[in-house]
């Protein structure tokens, strides 16, 4: 017989191992979701390497397209490891492109080494008040703060969508059309990289973000409170650390990564403000945030990943003939092996005899 | 002679560290056979290897001479085993019923409380017990919950009677009334595992093994025993039970409480018009059944809970109301009764709990970051100053046993606080060596001229280390009387509701 | 506006109230048992989802609405043991689990439906009709409102005091809640918590799936991608907000459906107010009522904890 | 083999392959359209050419980019049509590919002129037909309409179809229902029975959900789509999306730039092809036919006559729909 044992500790081999099993378990799982639909196995994983890896401009795409999920998912590693299971990342991603075009609109004509911090934290403003608005809901009225950010993600869906139409922000004149903005001027892009035309500059901005929240989260102060909050709130209030205030740090700085991610889109991607190129990012930012095992680096890792499906998902959609909807169908296989393995490497096998 | 219950070579590892190292141990039936050993030293583990909790890795379990296989709590109690743990088991949601009956009933669909209320009934009468059935849980006094842990374990008919430090919860009264029962049951024919570590109640079993890291150090007789002795075996070498208290004038008032109030959740008052004062070189004891305010009191006076009326200051200074971060700035320190929940967080490890709260302080900070070498540093003094019983600094606190994590967070306390310093319970649950050594460290830091404030259940620790002592019942001070001219009598009077006054007239007609 | 108060309005805002309760009050009511279990099922949006997506495969294929309900609740079933295994078994985390479960659902659900119209027109189903209770249903204003309704409609009714009962006057619901507040107690009477937590999740996930079915299977008569639109997000919110009690989950259903039926007839009856406040009403009602109210947590103690026996 | 324009002759094309980008799955009724009109145009082999096509699932935004991006690298694709809103994407592509002709549909485009070209769909005509019948047969005088979001090619038809039953009955009351959402079938059905419950008696539904007409018995009227087979119980008719002349329209420019050596001259205005022009249709009756009045049958036909002649202009209206 055997039996699964905890470890007292970590071995990084045996963790290696265990990811690359859930990576290998994954695949075939993914294979046999295939088989069962009769689809080309070889032609599916070729299209989907090619789209993520295989040439310098797939891999400008890959970062492209990892760069807001890292930044959501960032949002999630602060907020759950404090736990508070904030996941209101998707409607941040809102705010933040309808902070940062309030701000491109205030800021026109600035020279851009400074209207693009300028806009960048704008947006970040924006997520912060409803990370704000979260905590002040739990701080002041006991409201959990899965209910508020979960209503607050359809709240400002709806005011955007106000904004876009009725509102002041709707494109007037000649195409009027569902509920998008006039396209920024030019020199309001962010600047491109390497002169690729995908590459923009906000793609720096995630490996940045997640080395500081990893040092952050582990060798600050504010780390251990905010890790200490998850655990035991109650000790933490002991020993004099102000739960209403770290709430408010963690939830607002949460707001403010996942707040980046959709000023990003704004002003690197889509340079016009529409809700349909943003939906999904925050979701999909808590997961890839989870399959980081809640660490900024596996974050990183993670969002590569996802973004480098996301990006052999177009090439496989248009040279395979497999449904779109493999790709989320990926990931979520993904997801639970990794979270199978994040169990796995926590034991160790150990043989016992039978009595 | 045969045996009630009987373990061979038994042997318990965790991560490769023995808990339980070979451990030979024999129960009689009808004696009370205590179970006796310093924190860390592998009781609870040895009992829970009994109940089927643990699978050991080596050794045999014979239950009337005969092997058995435990592998889950199921097999010990169809066997007669029943287990009262360190920590409660309940359900505070819960009524006592409920507590009881849940997972008992085997068949039907619905709830059937009629029956097992009656086969309660008969239990309680005979051993003389009077509990309300349907009281919540969470309304019982700790006292109370305790007796319905044991009710849980005769409610299944256990022969074989595991209690892991019941008393530890028990004010002296109700650890009377519980071996008055244990005597009882004794009588009936049922064994009793006891674990403790107060020595006038190891005095009172019939037969004690003492256990030191895992191992069996001996088993001997009670009666052919003593308390030294006992202590020695434990320990491996002489604990001095005698407080040797220096006889000091207290100074400058360090900190004074005046017309305090304050209330609970739902507005009920749970601090009514305290006063009292603590000046340097001084103890004040707070004796009281444990519920009266004590817990309420100590969270006002450290910041956590905001008091509604009155004042406290703390060397002529208003503190009242301050968060627990400013009054820790000022010195105080504090040791809550509740370590895992309000003391420690156990996730941490041990090094990152002896610095919780001063977390900031430019001590063991270098820039922004946290400065791991001087935090590390300071762990590993602590653990050899404090003989916490872990591996290493790494540790994660909740993996310690309660003793041990008692000693992390008297060690933090110690070192941070300056001036006043709050100690609620710290002597609960602690092995009578780390007892000896938190009472001398308390007399010494009276010596250096620290205030502090004492709440203990242990009329012992108060009368040997308190200065002045004030009895707390219902929210409110009944008096406060100096330990040199009072009486343990006078003291239990006043914790069953008198006041001064009255306690003293009271005593005056009884002399 | 003053129309809102014609009889056939209110009847109409109410009727419609009841409709939509139906899905939200099988999965809420699932919910509240795995909830009371101390498993914090994330996953409700996926298993509903599984839930009506099963259905509108089974009731395309066989043609038979009550198999497709039987599907559906076998669905459900099935998403509670892959839930139970990821919390139970394993110990991973119940939010990011649940979390995991609505990503995979979702990516599952749309390949599969993709893989099986594959080009040809959608196949459709003819959906669950009211069934007017005789008598009953002649009632003026309350009739059509409260007997003109669904046959399940009745069951999602029924089992607000059946799972009532279930928790507080079955011995199992003893042993359930004692999951939710403290398993150990379980645990050290030799029983197993593991088995307990299964059996629960299970159940309470074919509810859940059983929700998602009715919305298929009543609601509509086609599947689309997300078919579930954010209405297990509600049952999580009307939990929460229901404070974990049959009754208050009740209430907190209530309350949601009525708003959003209330906002649904201002828009259509043209109150001059912006599209997207109308819609966003119940969603902002719901923060603002939970501002105000505030009552004893009766969040079972252990929700959401892996158990671990030391 | 001749010489001289014959050159042109040369290189003319005999095959002409196109993406396709979709952007609500085919089982939508607006890509469901495009697909089936580019059957009938395939089958009619225009200018001799062999067609083929490639369709995408859906996709949006820098998705869809990327694909286009695909498509166009590939060189194996000579149109790439892009079935919605995709103008911004095609912008950073055109002038990369200046010989492949990109063509973006309906709303939310800009007009790039070049090779990108822009096709247009309004339906109103037919809607404003359905109106007439709705007009004339409702007892209640209240109509409703239920949609997705409003943008000028949805609100375009919901105002004609109104209009429509206005020009023949004064009384007419309004109801309009925006869900808010693209698919959402239960929200659909949802508002469509509130609208029957606040008196309407005829629907223009454009979201495909004919389950509460079918609960109330009512009839209803579909869109983009010949509907009456979802529920023929309750669709009299629809206002049909034909994509016939703009295909033709595409592949004639296509042809001239390839085979003639003309510059593409993708517009730069919203162009669409009218009802006489075979870009929108009135869907036939279905099994309802016998319920609507000769009369109202007849005027109907003579107003659509006067449609495909042109003496009868169907005013266009895009303002956002209000109930009243
Ligand atoms: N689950 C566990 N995992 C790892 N180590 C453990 C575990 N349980 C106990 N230990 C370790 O085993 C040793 C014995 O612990 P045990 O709880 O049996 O001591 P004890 O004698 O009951 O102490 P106390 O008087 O403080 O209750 C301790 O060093 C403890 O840290
Ligand atoms: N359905 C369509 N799709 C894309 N572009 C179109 C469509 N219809 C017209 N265009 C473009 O719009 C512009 C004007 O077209 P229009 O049809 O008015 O001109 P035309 O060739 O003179 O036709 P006609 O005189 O028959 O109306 C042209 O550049 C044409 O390519
Ligand atoms: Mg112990
Ligand atoms: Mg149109």
């Amino acid at each position: 017989m055997i039996r699964f044992e905890q470890r007292s500790e970590q071995n990084s081999l045996w963790t290696a191992a265990s990811f690359a099993m859930a990576i290998l378990a994954g695949l075939a799982a993914v294979a046999l979701l295939l088989v069962s639909t009769g689809a080309n196995i070889a032609q599916v994983f070729d299209a989907l390497i090619m789209g993520a890896v295989g040439s310098p401009k797939a891999l400008a795409t890959t970062l492209v397209k990892a760069t807001p999920i890292i930044l959501t998912g960032l949002a999630t590693v602060i907020a759950f490891r404090a736990q508070l299971y904030s996941i209101g990342q998707e409607g941040q991603v809102f705010a933040g492109a309808m902070g940062g075009y309030l701000g491109a609109q205030l800021m026109a004509g600035m020279p851009p080494l400074l209207f693009f911090p300028a806009v960048l934290l704008s947006g970040m403003a924006a997520g912060m008040l409803f990370g704000w608005l979260a905590a002040m809901l739990r701080n002041s009225f006991a409201v959990n703060e899965i209910i508020s950010t979960l209503m607050l993600n359809y709240l400002v869906v709806y005011l955007l969508s106000w904004l876009l139409e009725g509102g002041p922000w709707g494109e007037s004149g000649g195409t009027v059309s569902y509920q998008q903005s006039p396209m920024l001027s030019g020199d309001d892009f962010l600047p491109a990289l390497f002169g690729s035309r995908v590459l923009h500059a906000g793609v720096i901005l995630p490996f940045i973000a997640a080395t500081i929240c990893s040092i952050v989260i582990s060798r600050t102060p504010l780390g251990l409170e905010i890790r200490g909050l998850g655990y035991n709130p109650v000790a933490l209030r002991h020993k004099g650390v102000n739960i209403g205030r770290t709430v408010f740090i963690v939830l607002m700085t949460s707001g403010a990564l996942a707040a980046l991610a959709g000023a990003i889109e704004l002003f690197g991607v889509a340079h016009r403000l529409r809700a349909d190129n943003l939906v999904g990012l925050g979701y999909t930012g808590i997961i890839v945030g989870m399959i980081g095992g809640l660490r900024p680096l596996g974050t990183v890792l993670a969002g590569l990943f996802f973004g480098g499906l996301a990006s052999g998902a177009v090439y496989m959609r248009v040279l395979g003939d497999v449904p779109g909807s493999l790709v989320p169908a990926i990931q979520g296989i993904t997801l639970f092996f990794f979270l199978c393995a994040g169990v796995l490497a926590r034991y160790r096998v150990v043989k016992v005899a039978v009595q | 002679m045969s045996t009630a219950l009987r373990v061979e070579g038994l042997t318990k590892r965790f991560a490769g560290v023995a808990a339980n190292d070979d451990v030979d141990f024999d129960l009689r039936p009808g004696e009370i056979h205590c179970l006796f050993g310093e924190n860390g030293a592998g009781k609870s583990t040895l009992s829970s290897c009994i109940f089927g909790l643990y699978r050991p890795d080596k050794g045999q379990i014979l239950v009337l001479e005969k092997p058995v296989h435990i592998a889950s709590p199921i097999d010990a109690i169809r066997h007669g085993i029943g287990m009262v743990h360190q920590h409660f088991v309940l359900v505070p949601e819960f009524t006592v019923l409920e507590n009881i009956i849940v997972g008992t009933q085997r068949s039907g669909w619905r709830l059937n409380a009629a029956e097992a209320r009656q086969k309660l009934k008969a239990i309680c009468d005979g051993y003389g017990l009077d509990i309300d059935f349907d009281a919540y849980v969470w309304q019982l006094p700790v006292g109370r919950q305790q007796w319905v842990e044991i009710l849980k374990a005769l409610y299944l008919d256990a022969q074989i009677l595991i209690l892991d430090e019941p008393t530890a919860v028990l004010t002296p009264g109700e650890s009377r009334i519980l071996f008055d029962i244990m005597g009882k049951m004794c009588a009936r024919g049922l064994s009793i595992i006891l674990i403790t570590h107060k020595l006038i109640e190891v005095m009172q079993s019939n037969r004690v093994t003492v256990l030191r890291k895992g191992k069996v150090v001996a088993t001997l007789n009670t009666a052919e025993t003593s308390p030294d002795e006992l202590a020695r075996l434990m320990v491996g070498r002489d604990v001095s039970f005698t407080i040797s208290k220096q006889e000091l004038t207290p100074g400058e008032t360090v900190v004074a409480v005046n017309k305090l109030t304050a209330v609970g959740l739902w507005g009920e008052a749970v601090l009514k018009d305290v006063s009292f004062s603590v000046a340097r070189h001084e103890i004040l004891g707070i004796a009281g059944v444990a519920g009266n305010g004590q817990k309420e009191l100590f969270e006002v006076l450290c910041g956590v809970r905001k008091p509604k009326t009155g004042s406290i200051r703390l060397m002529n200074e208003e503190i009242a109301g301050l968060t627990p971060r400013c009054l820790m700035d000022r010195g105080v320190g504090h040791i809550p009764d509740d370590r895992f929940r309000e003391g420690l967080v156990p996730e941490f490890n041990v090094a990152e709990n002896l610095v919780l709260g001063w977390q900031r302080s430019a001590k063991y900070r270098s820039g922004p970051l946290m400065n791991a070498k001087a935090i590390a540093r300071l762990a590993r003094d602590m653990i050899a100053q404090y003989q916490i019983a872990t591996r290493d600094e790494k540790v994660a606190a909740g993996k310690l046993s309660g003793g041990n994590a008692q000693k992390i967070i008297i060690a933090r306390e110690f070192l941070n606080a300056s001036g006043l310093i709050l100690a609620n319970q710290p002597t609960r649950g602690l092995d009578v060596g780390v007892i000896e050594y938190v009472q001398s460290q308390l007399l010494r830091k009276r010596d250096e001229g620290f205030a502090i404030i004492l709440a203990s259940e242990e009329l012992s620790d108060l009368f040997g280390l308190a200065d002045r002592i004030a009895v707390m019942f219902k929210g409110e001070i009944m008096g406060v009387v100096d330990t040199k001219q009072t009486t343990l009598a006078e003291v239990g009077v006043m914790m069953a509701g008198q006041r001064l006054q009255t306690a003293h007239s009271l005593e005056r007609i009884q002399a | 506006m003053s129309q809102l108060f014609q009889e056939a309005i209110i009847v109409s805002i109410l009727a419609a109230t009841i409709r939509a309760m139906t899905p939200l009050l099988f999965s809420a009511m699932g919910e509240l048992i795995t909830q009371r279990a101390g498993i914090w099922n994330m996953g409700v949006e996926g298993t509903m989802l599984m839930g009506a997506f099963t259905a509108y495969i089974a009731a395309t294929w066989t043609g038979s609405l009550w198999l497709a309900v039987l599907a559906a609740i076998f669905a459900g079933a099935l998403m509670g043991l892959i839930f139970a295994f990821m919390t139970a078994t394993l110990r991973v985390d119940h939010f990011i689990a649940g979390l995991g479960l609505n990503l995979l659902v979702s990516g599952l659900t749309l390949y599969w439906f993709q893989s099986y119209v594959q080009g040809r027109a959608q196949p459709k189903f003819a959906s669950f009709q009211d069934i007017a209770v005789p008598f009953l249903s002649d009632i003026p204003f309350l009739g059509p409102i409260l007997f003109s309704q669904r046959l399940l409609t009745y069951v999602a009714f029924l089992a607000v005091p059946t799972v009532w009962f279930l928790l507080y006057r079955s011995r199992y619901g003893l042993e359930l809640r004692c999951l939710g507040e403290n398993p150990k107690a379980l645990d050290v009477k030799g029983l197993s918590v593991t088995a307990r937590q299964f059996a629960a999740v299970m159940a309470g996930s074919a509810m859940t799936g059983l929700g998602g079915g009715f919305l298929m299977l009543g609601l509509s008569d086609r599947f689309v991608a997300d078919f579930t639109a954010g209405r297990g997000w509600i049952v999580v919110v009307a939990l929460i907000a229901g404070n974990w009690k049959p009754k208050g989950v009740l209430i907190a259903v209530t309350a949601f459906a009525i708003l959003d039926s209330l906002a649904m007839h201002l828009q259509v009856l043209g109150t001059p107010v912006p599209r997207q406040l109308l819609l966003a009403l119940p969603y902002l009602a719901s923060v603002v009522l939970l501002m105000g109210v505030r009552f004893r947590s009766s969040q079972p103690g252990q929700l959401g904890v892996p158990y671990k026996r030391s | 083999i001749a010489i001289g324009p014959g050159l042109a002759r040369a290189t003319e094309p005999d095959k002409l392959r196109i993406a396709v980008i979709l952007s609500a799955g085919l089982e939508s009724g607006w890509d469901a359209t495009l697909i089936q009109a580019l059957e009938r145009v395939k089958a009619k082999k225009p200018h001799g050419l062999e067609i083929t096509w490639k369709n995408t699932d859906p996709l949006w935004g820098d998705d869809a980019g990327d694909a286009m991006r695909v498509f166009a690298e590939s060189g194996q694709y000579d149109i790439i049509w892009a079935h919605s809103s995709y103008s911004d994407q095609v912008k950073k592509l055109k002038d990369e590919f200046p010989d492949i002709l990109f063509v973006v549909a309906g709303s939310g485009n800009e007009g790039l002129g070049g090779n990108q070209y822009w096709v247009y769909k309004r339906t109103y005509e037919p809607a404003y037909l359905l109106g007439t019948i709705a007009g004339k047969m409702t007892k209640s005088n209240k109509l409703g309409a239920v949609g997705p979001f409003p943008s000028d090619d949805i609100n375009d038809e919901i105002n004609a179809f109104f209009d429509g039953a206005k020009a023949v009955n004064p009384k007419i009351e309004r109801s309009v229902a925006f869900i808010e959402s693209w698919y959402d079938p239960a929200k659909a059905a949802a508002y469509t029975s509130a609208q029957v419950a606040t008196g309407a008696d005829l629907i223009f539904q454009l979201m495909d959900t004919f389950k509460p007409c079918e609960e109330a018995k009512i009839v209803c009227f579909g869109a983009l789509q010949d509907q009456h087979s979802l529920s023929p119980s309750t669709v009299l008719s629809s206002a049909m999306a034909l994509w016939d002349p703009d295909v033709n329209h595409i592949i004639d420019a296509w042809w001239a730039h390839k085979a003639e050596g003309k510059p593409y001259a993708g517009n730069t205005d919203k162009h669409w092809f009218a009802m006489k022009d075979g870009g929108a249709a009135m869907a036939p009756y279905g099994e309802l036919e016998s319920k609507l009045p000769q009369d109202v049958r007849g005027d109907v036909e003579a107003l659509k006559a006067k449609i495909m002649a042109g003496s009868f202009e169907v005013p266009l209206d895009v303002s956002d729909p209000k109930a009243h």
